[in-house]
């Protein structure tokens, strides 16, 4: 019927539905358990034999990101000699000839990924699953959830350090991504399930920012404007949560001041009155010369390394995972899908805007605080239209009312950002025309309006009767 | 005393007077209905007891207390539940989802509970929710309790945001066409939950309708609205036979 | 039409009002005040002519156009190319021009092929999603704004590009006051194309159709209107404006930078909306408006704090005034 | 036959609002379909008008063109079907004059839009007097004629009407009827939608029954009028 000119028989394209609905099948019976085992292995063999192994397939050293810039930069580089050397033959040869020692990497870094993360990962996950299945099982049937949760965490906490480790550049980027993701998700709180459009995330992040750095310096750094530190520095890690916590709510506090006039009534004001909003906080900023003004701030302590920001994290996505989920929660939803009635069903609309609304500048302020002690310096252009532009294409990339949307669309573009880096001013053109067809296919973004419930996340994958019957065991 | 008192009430939009003098008695357990042709300023009416608008002039009275002046969920919260004309669901959300919001304002948790997930949020929350699984069951949609409303039949549509407008208990019930755009068995059916909520849970009901119909078949007595003034009211059989309705409502006879 | 000439005649006195308490409270001298007024003129024109862009589109389409400041530097590039063009041209004898008809040429030219790319736009980042929610499209116009930018430092780098003198600057001075030839025109040449704008607006079909189109969206096609060309045709007349204003700011500071759109951009659009919804008088008023205070702001105080003053300013009218100075009360949740 | 409508269906949201409704009109008829609210009608109006779009295997054919090539302005501009949509949905902004000549947007006859402005004045000299008046200031009745008006403006050929009895006083819809007569008369073939039931079978030839998205009987006006089903659902009777 429909087989008709295509040059792949009815029989082996079902040979190859086969094979892969088995691979699927073998695949669907590993629990999030098991894939963290695996991972884990993963980037243990990476710590072990990562060096040597990186040498004997002759790649410069571990590579940073998977590999994935190693493999996509020379591709992007010869499109771009191609669109640039489009008559000069000659030109062209040469420019191909600088890529091609790039080029000549491409197989290496392939070969790593594929021996060093997928098979380990592949063969430890699937090796273990009947293992880490009854041990799922046995954790959420016999102690309450969180014991679980708090072992599956420990467990992808423990890859990320042992992956983190290798460098000082993953370390940086992974806080890089954790802390988008915080953006991220509190961003999806009022453009997501709120449907307002916000643009002052970056100014509530930069209060936050500020605000810590002032309360840290002031107290536990011997800094050349604030003086001598007023308390031990010793315990200032231990007062860093409450620097944090402090710096989310001086955000929250600004967002009131955003909240008040723009819920009076209905429309674009909160789009716009935000935006004011983020310029001012940038502007006022600016002006203040005891926190260096246009120059910037510095000598935060560093304490935000990957535990503390892991942990921050953690804690934003359980609280806003907890919130989006509770009726509570839900009725931001309502308001957003129809006030009138949300109001006709004893919603009460302005508070419930107003708490979201707070709610998210919070996590946006303590963003903003970890963004400031891993950095160890700011400066208020960092808060601008550029990093407004960021975050909203996170959270559009990711998807709308959707916590793994906004972890996706954080983790996607903070990758795709930093494996474009080779592209240098391309990127900026790459990216958007990314964003743009995305937006176009897909306007709520890529996983938008789909939530996944922990419960589902962290239950065995089979159960132990059809468990006997998987053939191919031990293979 | 009754459940809900309208005294003399007035409202104008910028300069055009939408309801003129308006007067509802309704006692507990009463079925009333409100007719009129397109325009007449039922739903004005519907609007202004609920607070989405605010009168120009006078008085509803509900339990002794005047809702002049509160916000429509204040209201809500004291006991006037209501449907829409045109379907007002919220379109990303499931059928149980409707249900449980409506119980919003008889939350304990809350912030508290909502952020870090409590004991006693969900105690509460499973609490509302086999409520709102009786109220399903009892409207027989509990079967599509997971589903998001944008994908159900326009008649299951209806019956959740009868559901909805229950499920806040309220002591009053206002429904704007509930059977707006239904089929006949819908229709049958529509009618019966009509009566069985009546029956069962004893509320005081005021529906707008337009089919004569079921507006014979439910209401005690009916008002007759045109041009936002009460032009006959009275038993079914009063209302059937009253010249000045056949006029307003059923259309001039003879224009040709 | 009535209630408009009050709003008017009103902020007109406001506006006189203001500025004779700042003369008086700032103690500036006379000479040194009109100066200030004149240059808050010339700077209020531009945000003027890049706020009615965006006015536009947001009245007839409901949406931001977040990519219109950098259309806006595209445009003053686009001046930039043909009159450095046109200079190379005359320098080599191939087209000896006139200074002045090289200018005109330069405008017209300018506005014509930047009117082009704003359709483009239009047709590429919002036409696909006139069906989907409008902060997608909010977020497509910000990503076509990264691309211009970036297109422009990866086409001719990041160094600035001076705008060729085309007018030699005569200054008069009328008693202590000096005034230069260049200032008056631009602002002159400014009035004229809202002017222009205004007209268009008020007396033909197509202005006719785009505020029908401002009115009610769904029912205008039912007048055998072709919403599309509409909506091409607003684009194309803000991005023509804009285009005006950069070369007129070309002119005024003769350096070009891929940025500049951002820096003038998101205030003209903070303009417009203070004009109110889909207001040509409101986005007009409030730029000159933005330019004063600007101008006097960074007079009478230490001049960082230009931004601050003027965006609180702005968030204190908004919020006493939601619907901005001519703007309507309307209802526009954003669609999800 | 000038207008046939076959198996049409319309979904919104995922939600079948017509399930394959097929009629036709004559030129020069004046046909009406009636029924309940949220029955269809005005989705029936505006499928055609094209202002929504329709599901894979809907027909319409207008003087034996497929309506299906025609984008909603073309609609009216070439084959001069007008639209007077439910609620008026005049451009408030705007004055009288400025409506009915938007109407013509897409007119290059010049010397017939007088006429055609001068035929609406004639049938409603209120309009006349209000020209320069801003259409959102209008009384409903005057806003109905305004809507009737500008349609004419737009396309003569044929004109769909939805609900325009609907706010009118008596008086003022018996006038308005009237005058729809007279347009017909002038040629205009008309297709009413219309809830008023009694009104709709006194002023159309033929008529259909919509109810939840299906056409459930047809026939001349009189038949519709002496059918005890129409007559208990829609006339009260």
């Amino acid at each position: 019927m429909e087989v008709r000119g295509s040059t792949v028989s009815p029989a082996e394209t079902m040979a190859g539905n086969a094979l892969l609905d088995e691979v699927r099948a073998q695949l669907a019976q590993i629990p999030l358990l098991g894939w963290l085992c695996g991972t884990l292995l993963a980037t243990a063999v990476e710590q072990t034999v990562g060096e040597s192994l990186a040498k004997a397939l002759s790649l410069p050293a571990i590579p940073g990101l998977f590999g994935l810039r190693i493999i996509l930069s020379p591709l992007f580089e010869i499109l771009l000699a191609v669109i640039q050397y489009r008559r000069d033959i000659p030109g062209l040869v040469a420019s191909l000839k600088t890529i091609a020692p790039d080029l000549a990497l491409i197989p290496g870094a392939v070969a790593f990924i594929l021996l060093v993360y997928i098979l380990p990962t592949l063969i430890v996950a699937r090796l273990s699953a009947p293992l880490t299945n009854r041990l799922a099982k046995w954790l959420l049937d016999r102690f309450p959830l969180w014991v679980s949760l708090l072992l599956h965490l420990g467990l992808f906490y423990a890859t990320l350090h042992l992956w983190g480790d290798i460098s000082e550049y993953r370390m940086l980027i992974l806080r890089f991504i954790l802390i988008s993701i915080i953006l991220t998700l509190s961003l999806n709180l009022v453009n997501g399930y709120m449907g307002e459009f916000s643009c002052s995330h970056p100014g509530f992040m930069a209060m936050g920012a500020y605000a810590s750095s002032v309360l840290t310096v002031l107290f536990f750094v011997n800094d050349d404007v604030f003086g001598a530190p007023l308390l031990p520095p010793a315990i200032g890690p231990f007062m860093f949560p409450l620097a944090l916590i402090i710096g989310g709510l001086v955000a929250s506090v600004g967002a009131l001041a955003v909240a008040i006039p723009s819920f009076r009534t209905r429309g674009d004001y909160l789009a716009i009155i935000s935006l004011a909003f983020m310029f001012i906080v940038k502007s006022v900023i600016e002006n203040l010369e005891i926190i260096g003004g246009p120059r910037g701030f510095m000598n935060q302590p560093k304490w935000a390394n990957l535990p503390i920001v892991f942990a921050w994290t953690a804690i934003c996505v359980w609280m806003i995972y907890n919130f989006t989920r509770s009726t509570i929660g839900k009725a931001s939803c309502a308001v957003r899908d129809d006030e009138t009635a949300a109001g006709a069903m004893t919603i009460n609309t302005r508070r419930t805007k107003m708490v979201t609304f707070l709610f998210a500048a919070f996590w946006a302020g303590v963003a903003g605080g970890l963004f400031a002690h891993v950095m160890g310096y700011i400066n208020p252009g960092t808060f601008g239209v550029l990093k407004l532009s960021e975050v909203l294409a996170m959270v559009y990339l990711g998807g709308l009312n959707s916590v793994v949307g906004s972890i996706a669309g954080a983790l996607g573009l903070q990758l795709l950002m930093e494996v474009l880096r080779p592209l240098e001013l391309w990127k900026w053109i790459v990216i958007p025309i990314l964003l743009i067809v995305l937006m176009i296919r897909r306007p709520t973004g890529l996983i938008a309006f789909t939530e996944v419930k922990i419960e589902d996340l962290l239950r065995p994958r089979q159960t132990l009767r059809s468990s006997a019957q998987v053939p191919g065991e031990g293979r | 005393m009754p459940l809900l008192q309208v005294k003399n009430m007035t409202h104008f939009f910028g300069g055009l007077r939408a309801v003129h003098n308006y007067n509802l008695a309704i006692e507990p357990g009463q079925v009333r209905g409100l007719i009129g042709p397109n325009g007449a300023g039922k739903t004005t009416i519907f609007n202004l007891i609920t607070g989405i608008y605010r009168p120009t002039e006078g008085e509803i009275i509900l339990d002794g207390k005047n809702l002049v002046g509160f916000q429509p969920y204040e209201i809500a919260a004291m006991g006037i539940g209501r449907t829409f004309q045109n379907l007002r669901l919220w379109r990303h959300l499931t059928v149980l989802e409707h249900v449980k919001l409506a119980r919003y304002s008889k939350i304990r948790y809350g912030l508290i509970g909502a952020l870090f997930g409590t004991a006693e949020r969900y105690r509460e929350e499973a609490e509302i929710e086999e409520r709102a699984y009786r109220l399903l069951e009892m409207m027989g949609i509990h079967h599509v309790a997971n589903q998001v409303v944008i994908n159900l039949p326009y008649g299951t549509q209806r019956k959740v945001e009868m559901a909805r407008a229950l499920a806040s208990e309220p002591k009053l019930l206002l429904l704007d066409e509930p059977t707006a755009g239904m089929n006949p068995e819908e229709l049958t059916e529509m009618v019966q939950v009509i009566r069985q909520i009546r029956d069962e849970l004893g509320l005081a009901i005021f529906l707008i309708e337009h089919r004569m119909k079921v507006v014979m078949d439910l209401c005690e007595t009916i008002q007759t609205l045109d041009f936002g003034e009460v032009i006959a009211e009275g038993t079914p059989e009063e209302i059937r036979s009253n010249p000045r309705v056949i006029d307003a409502y059923l259309g001039k006879e003879g224009v040709a | 039409m009535g209630r408009r000439l009050k709003i008017v005649i009103f902020s007109l006195v406001g506006v006189t009002l203001v500025v004779a308490f700042i003369f008086l409270a700032s103690g500036m001298s006379p000479a040194s005040f009109f100066q200030h007024l004149l240059n808050a003129l010339q700077w209020g024109s531009f945000y003027a002519l890049i706020a009615l862009g965006y006015s536009m589109v947001y009245g007839v389409l409901m949406l931001f156009n977040f990519a219109h400041g950098d259309i806006f530097m595209v445009g003053a590039y686009i001046g930039w190319g043909i009159a450095t063009g046109l200079v190379a041209l005359g320098m080599r004898g191939i087209l000896p021009l006139p200074n002045w008809l090289i200018l005109v040429l330069t405008i017209l030219l300018a506005m014509f092929f930047t009117s082009f790319v704003g359709m483009l736009v239009e047709r590429v980042g919002y036409r696909p999603l006139r069906e989907a929610p409008r902060a997608s499209a909010a977020i497509t116009g910000l990503m076509i704004g990264i691309i211009l930018e970036t297109g422009n430092l990866a086409l001719l780098g990041a160094q600035r590009r001076n705008f060729p003198s085309l007018i030699k600057t005569q200054t008069y001075h009328l008693g202590p006051v000096t005034v230069t030839n260049v200032k008056i025109m631009i602002v002159f040449l400014s009035l004229l194309l809202m002017f222009g704008l205004h007209q268009f607006v008020r007396r033909t079909k197509w202005g006719m159709a785009m505020r029908a189109m401002a009115y009610d969206f769904v029912v205008v096609p039912l007048m055998g209107v072709p919403m599309n060309t509409i909506a091409a045709l607003t684009f194309g007349l803000g991005s023509a404006l804009a285009a005006a204003a950069g070369i007129f700011f070309g002119i005024a500071y003769p350096v070009l930078e891929p940025y500049m759109g951002i820096l003038v951009g998101w205030k003209a659009f903070v303009a417009a909306i203070l004009g109110g919804r889909g207001s040509i008088l409101g986005a007009a008023l409030a730029g000159f408006l933005l330019g004063f205070i600007e101008i006097f702001v960074a007079a009478i105080f230490p001049s960082t704090l230009r931004d601050v003053i003027a965006y609180s300013i702005i968030l204190l009218i908004l919020t006493f005034r939601p619907h901005g100075f001519f703007g309507e009360p309307y209802s526009a949740r954003l669609r999800l | 036959m000038l207008l046939s409508v076959e198996n049409l269906k319309v979904s919104y949201g995922g939600i079948r609002a017509l399930h394959g409704i097929s009629f036709q009109v004559d030129e020069g008829e004046i046909v009406c379909i009636i029924g309940a609210n949220g029955a269809g009608k005005s989705t029936t109006l505006r499928a055609i008008s094209r202002l929504i779009p329709a599901e894979p295997g809907s027909k319409m054919t207008y003087m034996g063109k497929d309506l299906f090539d025609y984008p909603a302005d073309k609609v009216v501009s070439e084959l001069g079907i007008s639209h007077v949509p439910e609620g008026r949905r005049l451009f408030g902004n705007l004055t009288v004059m400025e409506n009915l000549k938007l109407a013509t947007f897409a007119r290059k006859d010049g010397k017939e839009i007088e006429r055609d402005l001068e035929l609406v004045f004639s049938l409603f000299p209120r309009l006349a007097e209000r020209q320069t008046q801003k259409a959102g200031t209008l009384s409903g009745g005057e806003q109905q004629m305004l809507a009737v008006g500008r349609a004419l403006m737009s396309g003569r050929k044929m004109m769909l009407l939805d609900e325009p009895s609907m706010g009118l006083a008596p008086v003022l819809m018996m006038s308005l009827f009237d005058a729809l007569r007279d347009i017909n008369k002038e040629g205009t073939t008309i297709l009413l939608v219309e809830q008023n039931a009694r009104m709709a079978l006194q002023f159309a030839q033929r008529g259909y029954v919509l109810e939840t998205g299906s056409i459930v009987l047809e026939g001349t006006s009189e038949e519709l009028a002496d059918n005890p089903e129409v007559k208990k659902a829609y006339l009260g009777g």
